[in-house]
């Protein structure tokens, strides 16, 4: 579905990724996950056209996506709930629903979207007249999500969903992620820090450190992977 | 004290909030957008008045219905200055971005010098009569007292603007979009929205308003100069920010407040110091609220 | 690296076409149509809109060159830039720096007796501005707090000369610091109201206030002679001598160089003091700042009331350089050109400030043959460096601390000491 | 250390680039025209530009000033003191013989000193401030222009004399000129026990809006408004004022004593009183020197270009009567010798003011001045 | 001897959103003490009554430190909570990112040093003295947390998890009695927490430094800390050592859930 074939992108004179090689088959979740500054966040841009790939390739679906604007590549459905959330603070939760989905023109679809996301969170559809930045930290990462997916994603991108989260939130938002996945037939890019909690959720995963992809292998075999143990995982 | 005359300032300062209102929307909403206090925004102004003078005199000699013409210079006056303020933007704003904030303060006052010499040098230095387009009409005896026709159709036309744009930010599309790119430019694009795209539709607008802004006030005043930007320029920006920069309903607020403030201390006190009244007030009413009257607190986030 | 000539393929041309063209529309109704409205003549220029169009089309090409060239150069960051590359020369070759110091100083020193009255005296507007610049980066550039009313405290220095010189006679040495003296209360008056705001508010706060202090000079006859102003400042005196026109200006010159140096001296020992530390730090993170003990409010008057000192200093001796002086002087343009002084040269360096002065006061003095254009050219040169150079022309480089390898052997890495 | 260095090598290149800048000699008279050419008073100083370069052009066809060329050196020091500082220096350093100019008084005075210490006069259109010629401090001044105080004494006399009137607003622009002349207004107003200055205010020049300050007119029962400033700020006061329905007699001076105020002000124009020099619309030269201008600018004058007309007229003369191109011959020449001019036949007095220049008012009839005998 | 830190019924209010809901909290000489809770529960609002950022709507904080007598500070400016011997990190690094890292650290003495003006523009003998061991102190700070490799390098340029430690050095050059850590292990993988655990107890152990933390990291703050306070809501709602709290019901519901799985 997804082929990125050795991408590079330079953040002003920095390099951040040196040939990074990726794959995403329909219907999987896949997970990238490596230190803080390894250059997880750069491939999401990346791929989301928000920090063009300077070299490399990236193909969706056939088509040649890395030299296109962002909101071409939102268009073809590829959604990014990017670190921090980034809630709109002063739009409603509504509003904020509705910028999700911006590009999409069909008023009932997006009517029956919307029920849909009340109905995996519906504490958002009581606070749907709050502003966005009143929301905790949890209730915010529910409503990204949930904007995320009035896009209609083919491929959703997420990055550092765990990130300050109260474990029992984390816990909430990783069953959500897999309900997704298997209901919306969505196919899912999870970039964790948690190396823990995504390689349990993920079919196969990929390990980034200092802008290289080091190991690629299912998510099982990394989760049993000595290097990663240490590492990763704490143990 | 004597209500009439109380009555009369007011209504007074009503006009001169309208014609700051104008100006102040653009300087809001493209500060609102890309925080840049764009100081070319009064010469865009001026070219608006300008470019509708120029057409005007140039329709005028083919005896068209002076009602005709003052409507087509003033729709080109628009188109032209909106391609003016966009041009500008790709020009002197569009590679900044990203930089520090001063340098696009820097390349504002650049841009504005440079505007400025240029209608200058196209045109003229004097000021030109700015030809009466719009048909006389007499007030009857109360009211004509309290303000003029001209001064009238500028109330009038702000408060129509006002409610368009209102309309356009709250409940279109593009609003939203507007309004998500000021808060969170880089998550907008996330969500497909066209940055690019917003910015130059916010300068059109902008640059539009500013216009329609010139050719009122030219007719009001009847002349104009190349150099008239610069002064209502940092007035409509003082108005701007005393209503809180980046909120639309602040700057209309902030011109009514900024133009009553003069009006009254004119007619009470002297208008020697009509400017300080200006200033001072924004700094007493900045000192109490940092923000200005409508802005959002500053996210004092720890 | 990047060839120009890639430029001249159909498609790009075609681009630059497109961009001629929409110029011509652009520009159309004000190059092309001239219009007097007194007279009801209209003439219509048709050779103005080939000279947009051919102009626009060699424009456009130029700066997607430029512009690609820019943004190209960041990933080669292995590539020194000249600034870098003259700092190193120069420390490389140790003899340099004495031969050029004297060489320099023979220039400067000289340069009066042989240039002529006319250099010589744009040259000490020039390093007014230098000592103003400097000023005014110790509260933008060092303590971040966006001012755009400076030359308020240039009026109080150049109004404190002449009006004590008019009531009293005192002289240009006994003004001197008097009207520093009192630009720094100034400084300080300001800096308490407006202490809690910042970036676009502080700026448009000091701006009124510029204002409200030149309208009160323009309006407030009794105390300032109101817009007619103030002749007959006596230039600065030495011992009683009797000087011409000539000497006066070099003699003014050679007390702005040592100005200049004075300024320099104290600049650079206060950015690197234990004071000059808490200006960075505030402009850097506020809040951060207060938590490591550093009193914000302090911070900030004192970077007032020391910016406010150099303006309070230089508006004297414009006083007596001018011999006249009025209002005008003061209006918001002064404090916008010592800004963009401050922000072309490179903000917080002092170099950048020294280049940035010399940029601004004498470009316009040597646009003067272009005579009327001079204004638009030297608004496009603003547009320009900004676009190009977004962060002035000189950047500035912390202070590098040297560490014996005795005590870096502590831990033994000496790769990251520099 | 290294700054230091960067910063010497920096002056020194700077240094080195103004010195690029010489000056060429040639066997010409440099007369210099000075004043703002760019900002937003660029409008006052540019037509005197075009006088002098209409006169230039003209007696360089008829075989220059004593046999040798005229050249024209055009400076602008955008009506600020500092810049003119600089400005004079360069014409000093230029040699020139005479200046044109300045515009703006403040300016003037700031320059006056450096022509005086080099020996070079300057003969200004427009700068009014009475100290230039009243002080003494300023020997090498002229001008062809009436100072504040004679103006103010013009109006106040013909408004308490012949309109009869006694309660009066007195407004100004804010500026050095407005301002000035409006002060001298009050103060003759203040000393003649039929008069009464109920309202003496500043309007701030730009302002988009003036309803405030008519209100308070209104308010204070003026019979007169008598306004010191430019055309622009008279015809917005003016035409404000009558669209509010006031109509009271609007007596101001030179700075509005100009064709555009009444293209301008168009029909509001009517009926305002302003103080001119006296005969100029019927006298020869300035129709001729109108037509130039026509002919070869396509435009109508703008301000002070008949009093620069003048002002170049005179320095001419000054140079063929003496037939030297010094200080002492030509400030001579100018004190004693007559010449026709825009504004009349005129010579200077000891002073620098112009001698021969009868002032006169003006009323706005049918959208022309006529003078009132 | 008096807790370190002690609040009584301290309450803080937004409007009408009650933040921190009548805590009262203590923190004993040389412990380490973690405050845990979900996100927006108060934690740093806490943290920010506690420092001076915000005045406190009712309730005292109270400090004693070098063993004297408890002093109230509430409505104390942050530099003046920091002369007195708190120091504090940030949630979102919040570094002098334009300054070296070891000016970073000369700004936290800055409360140590006395020179002013005067001593800036004639450098006494005093100042100078000063600056060299103000220099040299820094660089020993540096030294203790391993960054000495950066010392010249832009704060900016660091990599995450120095730029977290660079913080803990410059909160560290203030000489606080107490060291109060927002979320320092965010961010970090389980390596670098690891180390960071080590330096936390190296702090307190070499320095006599008592240390506050924030941390959603459980493997950190059960690690390390010897007393656990949680909120809820603004509301105190469980206090004990790590095992009473990994075991109290109402914390698991609220906060941990399956604490395994995390």
């Amino acid at each position: 579905m997804l082929k990125i074939e050795g991408i590079q992108t330079f953040y002003g004179n920095i390099q951040a990724l040196h040939d990074v090689s990726i794959e995403i088959n329909e219907g999987e979740i896949i997970t990238l996950i490596g230190a803080n500054g390894a250059g997880k966040s750069t491939t999401l841009m990346s791929i989301s056209g928000v920090e063009q790939a300077r070299h490399g390739k990236i193909i969706f679906e056939g088509q040649d996506i890395t030299h296109m604007d962002p909101d071409k590549i939102v268009q073809l459905g590829i959604i990014q709930v990017p670190e921090g959330r980034r809630i709109f603070p002063f739009l409603t939760v509504a509003e904020n629903l509705d910028m999700g989905a911006f590009l999409r023109n069909n008023k009932e679809e997006i009517k029956r979207d919307i029920d849909y996301v009340y109905s995996l969170f519906p504490l958002l559809k009581e606070r749907r007249s709050q502003a966005g930045g009143t929301l905790s930290g949890g209730e915010q990462q529910m409503l990204a999500i949930s904007r995320a997916l009035m896009a209609k994603p083919k491929l959703l991108l997420l990055d550092e969903p765990s990130l300050g989260l109260a474990p029992i939130i984390v816990q909430q938002i990783m069953n959500i992620i897999k309900k997704i996945n298997t209901e919306q037939k969505t196919t899912i890019f999870l970039v964790e820090q948690n190396a823990n909690l995504a390689l349990k959720l993920a079919d196969r995963g990929y390990v980034m450190e200092t802008g290289k992809v080091t190991l690629n292998d299912t998510a099982k075999n990394l989760r049993e992977n000595d290097a990663v143990k240490k590492a990763y995982l704490g143990i | 004290m004597d209500l009439q005359y109380f009555f009369e300032l007011f209504v007074g300062g009503l006009t001169k909030g309208s014609i700051y209102a104008l100006i102040a929307l653009g300087y809001t909403m493209v500060y609102g957008i890309i925080k840049l206090i764009n100081f070319a925004h009064g010469e865009i102004y001026m070219i608006g008045a300008f470019t509708a003078l120029i057409i005007a005199s140039a329709l005028s000699f083919t005896g068209m219905n002076p009602v005709l013409i003052f409507l087509i210079s003033t729709i080109l006056a628009i188109i032209f200055s909106a391609s003016y303020g966009v041009t500008m933007e790709k020009i002197a704003y569009k590679p900044l971005r990203g930089s520090q904030r001063l340098s696009g303060l820097i390349s504002a006052i650049g841009m504005s010098m440079f505007l400025q010499n240029y209608v200058l040098l196209a045109q003229t230095s004097d000021f030109l009569p700015f030809p009466n387009l719009i048909p006389e009409f007499k007030f009857l005896e109360p009211v004509k007292s309290l303000i003029s026709p001209s001064g009238f159709i500028i109330l009038v036309t702000t408060a129509i603007v006002m409610i368009l744009l209102t309309y356009l930010i709250k409940f279109t599309k593009t609003g939203k979009a507007m309004r998500a790119t000021s808060q969170d430019p880089k998550m907008s694009q996330l969500l497909g929205i066209n940055i690019s795209k917003v910015i130059t539709m916010t300068f059109i607008i902008g640059s539009s308003t500013a216009a329609l802004g010139g050719v009122l006030i030219s007719t009001h005043i009847g002349q104009l100069n190349f150099y008239i930007g610069f002064i209502t320029g940092i007035k409509a920006f003082v108005a701007a920010v005393l209503g809180g920069i980046g909120s639309i309903p602040g700057a209309v607020l902030g011109s009514f407040v900024l133009a009553w403030t003069e009006s009254f201390g004119t007619g009470y006190i002297s208008s020697d110091y009509e400017d300080v009244f200006a200033f001072l007030f924004l700094i007493i009413i900045l000192i109490f609220r940092p923000s200005g009257i409508l802005g959002r607190p500053e996210n004092k986030k720890v | 690296m990047l060839d120009i000539m890639k430029y001249f393929t159909l498609k790009e041309m075609k681009k630059s076409l497109v961009i001629s063209i929409w110029f011509m529309i652009l520009t159309f109704p004000i190059m092309v149509i001239k219009v007097n409205t007194i007279e009801n003549t209209v003439v219509w220029r048709w050779a103005s809109l080939l000279g947009m169009g051919i102009g626009s089309f060699i424009m456009a090409t130029l700066w997607r060159y430029l512009l690609e060239r820019k943004n190209m150069k960041s990933p080669l960051s292995t590539k020194k830039t000249l600034q870098m590359r003259v700092v190193e020369w120069a420390n490389e070759n140790p003899k340099v720096k004495p031969i050029a110091l004297i060489a320099v100083s023979i220039f400067v020193l000289s340069f009066p007796f042989f240039s002529g009255l006319y250099q010589t005296s744009i040259m000490t507007t020039a390093l007014m501005y230098v000592v103003l610049g400097l000023g005014l980066n110790i509260v933008v550039g060092l303590g971040g707090l966006l001012h755009l009313g400076y030359a308020a405290f240039y009026a109080v220095g150049a109004y404190t000369y002449a009006l004590l010189n008019y009531h009293f006679g005192l002289s240009f040495w006994i003004c001197l610091p008097i009207g520093a003296g009192l630009a720094t209360i100034m400084g300080i008056l300001l800096a308490i109201p407006v202490l809690r705001l910042r970036g676009d508010y502080l700026a448009i706060v000091t701006l009124g206030f510029g204002e409200v202090i030149r309208i009160v000079l323009e309006n407030w006859n009794q105390f300032s002679f109101g817009p007619s102003g103030i002749a007959q400042i006596p230039r600065p005196g030495f011992f009683g001598m009797s000087m011409n026109l000539q000497t006066a200006t070099t003699y003014i010159y050679f007390i702005m160089i040592a100005m200049v140096i004075f300024t320099i001296f104290v600049v650079r020992r206060l950015e690197n003091s234990r004071i000059g530390r808490t200006w960075v730090a505030m402009r850097e993170d506020e809040i951060a700042s207060e938590s490591m003990g550093i009193d914000i409010t302090k911070s900030k008057i004192t970077t007032f009331a020391l910016g406010a000192f150099w303006a309070g200093m230089v508006g004297v001796v414009f006083a007596a350089k001018t011999t006249f002086i009025n209002p005008a002087s003061f209006t918001l343009w002064e404090s916008v050109m010592i800004l963009c002084v401050v922000v072309i040269g490179g903000m917080g360096s002092i170099v950048g400030v020294v280049v940035g002065a010399m940029i601004l006061i004498l470009m316009p003095e040597y646009l003067r043959a272009f005579s009327e254009y001079r204004m638009l050219i030297f608004g496009a040169m603003l547009v320009i460096m900004m676009v190009f150079r977004p962060g002035g022309i000189i950047s500035n480089i912390r202070k590098k601390y040297k560490f014996e390898p005795a005590q870096a052997a502590k831990n033994a890495d000496k790769e990251g000491v520099r | 250390m290294k700054r230091l260095f960067a910063v010497l090598l920096i002056v020194l290149l700077a240094g080195s680039l103004a010195f690029a800048g010489g000056d060429q000699e040639g066997g010409s008279i440099k007369i210099a025209v000075a004043g703002p050419h760019s900002g937003d008073l660029a409008s006052y100083g540019l037509p005197t530009v075009k006088a002098a370069e209409i006169l230039v052009e003209k007696v360089n066809a008829a075989g220059g000033l004593l046999g040798l060329q005229v050249e024209l050196v055009i400076e602008d020091d955008v009506c600020k003191p500092e810049v003119a500082t600089n400005t004079a220096a360069k014409l000093v350093g230029e040699k020139v013989v005479a200046v044109i100019g300045h515009i703006c008084s403040g300016a003037t005075k700031a320059a006056m000193g450096i022509y005086n210490d080099s020996g070079i006069l300057a003969i200004s259109p427009s700068a009014t401030n009475p100290g230039l010629t009243q002080s003494g401090d300023y020997p090498n001044f002229f001008r062809t222009i009436a100072p504040d105080d004679a103006q103010a004494a013009l109006e106040v006399a013909f408004a308490l004399d012949t309109l009869g009137l006694s309660k009066f607003a007195v407004l100004h622009d804010k500026g050095d000129y407005g301002k000035g002349l409006a002060d001298f207004a009050k103060l003759y107003l203040e000393e003649d026990s039929r008069a009464e200055v109920v309202l003496f205010e500043g309007v701030t020049p730009g302002a988009v809006d003036y309803t405030a300050v008519i209100n308070k007119i209104n308010n204070s029962g003026a019979e007169a408004v008598i306004f010191g400033g430019y055309h622009p700020e008279a015809s917005k006061l003016i035409s404000q004022m009558k669209k509010r329905a006031m109509d009271i007699p609007f007596i101001s001076d030179d700075g509005v004593k100009d064709n555009t105020f009444i293209k301008v002000a168009g029909e509001y124009a009517e009926g305002v009183y302003a103080s001119g020099p006296m005969d100029t619309a019927t006298n020869a030269i300035t129709i001729l020197a109108t037509k130039e201008h026509q002919e070869k600018y396509g435009e109508e004058p703008g301000a002070f270009y008949l009093n620069a007309y003048a002002a170049v007229l005179a320095l001419f003369n000054a140079i063929e009567v003496s037939g030297a191109t010094d200080y002492e011959s030509l400030t001579n020449a100018l004190r004693t010798s007559y010449v026709e001019t825009t504004l009349g036949k005129i010579k200077f007095d000891a002073k620098g003011d112009a001698e021969g220049v009868g002032f006169s008012m003006y009323q706005v009839q049918n959208g022309e001045y006529i003078e009132l005998k | 001897m008096a807790p370190i830190l002690e609040t009584k019924n301290l309450t803080m209010q937004f409007g009408g959103l009650t933040a921190v809901d009548n805590i009262n909290f203590n923190v004993n000489s040389g412990e380490i003490v973690a405050l845990i809770g979900p996100n927006g529960a108060g934690k740093t609002t806490f943290f920010n009554c506690v420092t001076g950022v915000y005045t406190p709507s009712s309730g005292d904080v109270l400090i004693s430190t070098d063993g004297k007598a408890q002093q109230r500070i509430n409505g104390l400016k942050p530099n003046k909570v920091t002369e007195k011997g708190l120091a504090r990190t940030f949630q979102n690094i919040r570094l002098f990112q334009n300054m070296t890292v070891l000016e970073n650290v000369m700004i936290g003495r800055h409360t140590k040093l006395k020179s002013g003006l005067f001593g800036a523009i004639f450098h006494p003998k005093s100042t100078l003295e000063e600056e060299e061991k103000v220099i040299q102190d820094s660089y020993d700070i540096l030294v203790e947390v391993g960054l000495e490799k950066f010392v010249n390098e832009l704060a900016k340029n660091l990599p995450y998890g120095a730029q977290r430690r660079l913080e803990i050095a410059r909160a560290m050059a203030t000489e606080p009695a107490l060291l109060l850590l927002d979320e320092p292990a965010a961010g970090m993988n389980p390596h670098e927490t690891k180390e960071l655990d080590e330096m936390i107890l190296k702090i307190r152990n070499t320095n006599d430094i008592s240390i506050l933390l924030i941390e959603h990291d459980m493997s950190l703050v059960m690690s390390i800390s010897e007393k656990i306070f949680v909120v809820d809501y603004g509301k105190l709602i469980a206090k004990g050592t790590p095992d009473e709290i990994k075991n109290n019901p109402e914390v698991i519901k609220a906060y941990l859930g399956d604490v395994s799985d995390a």
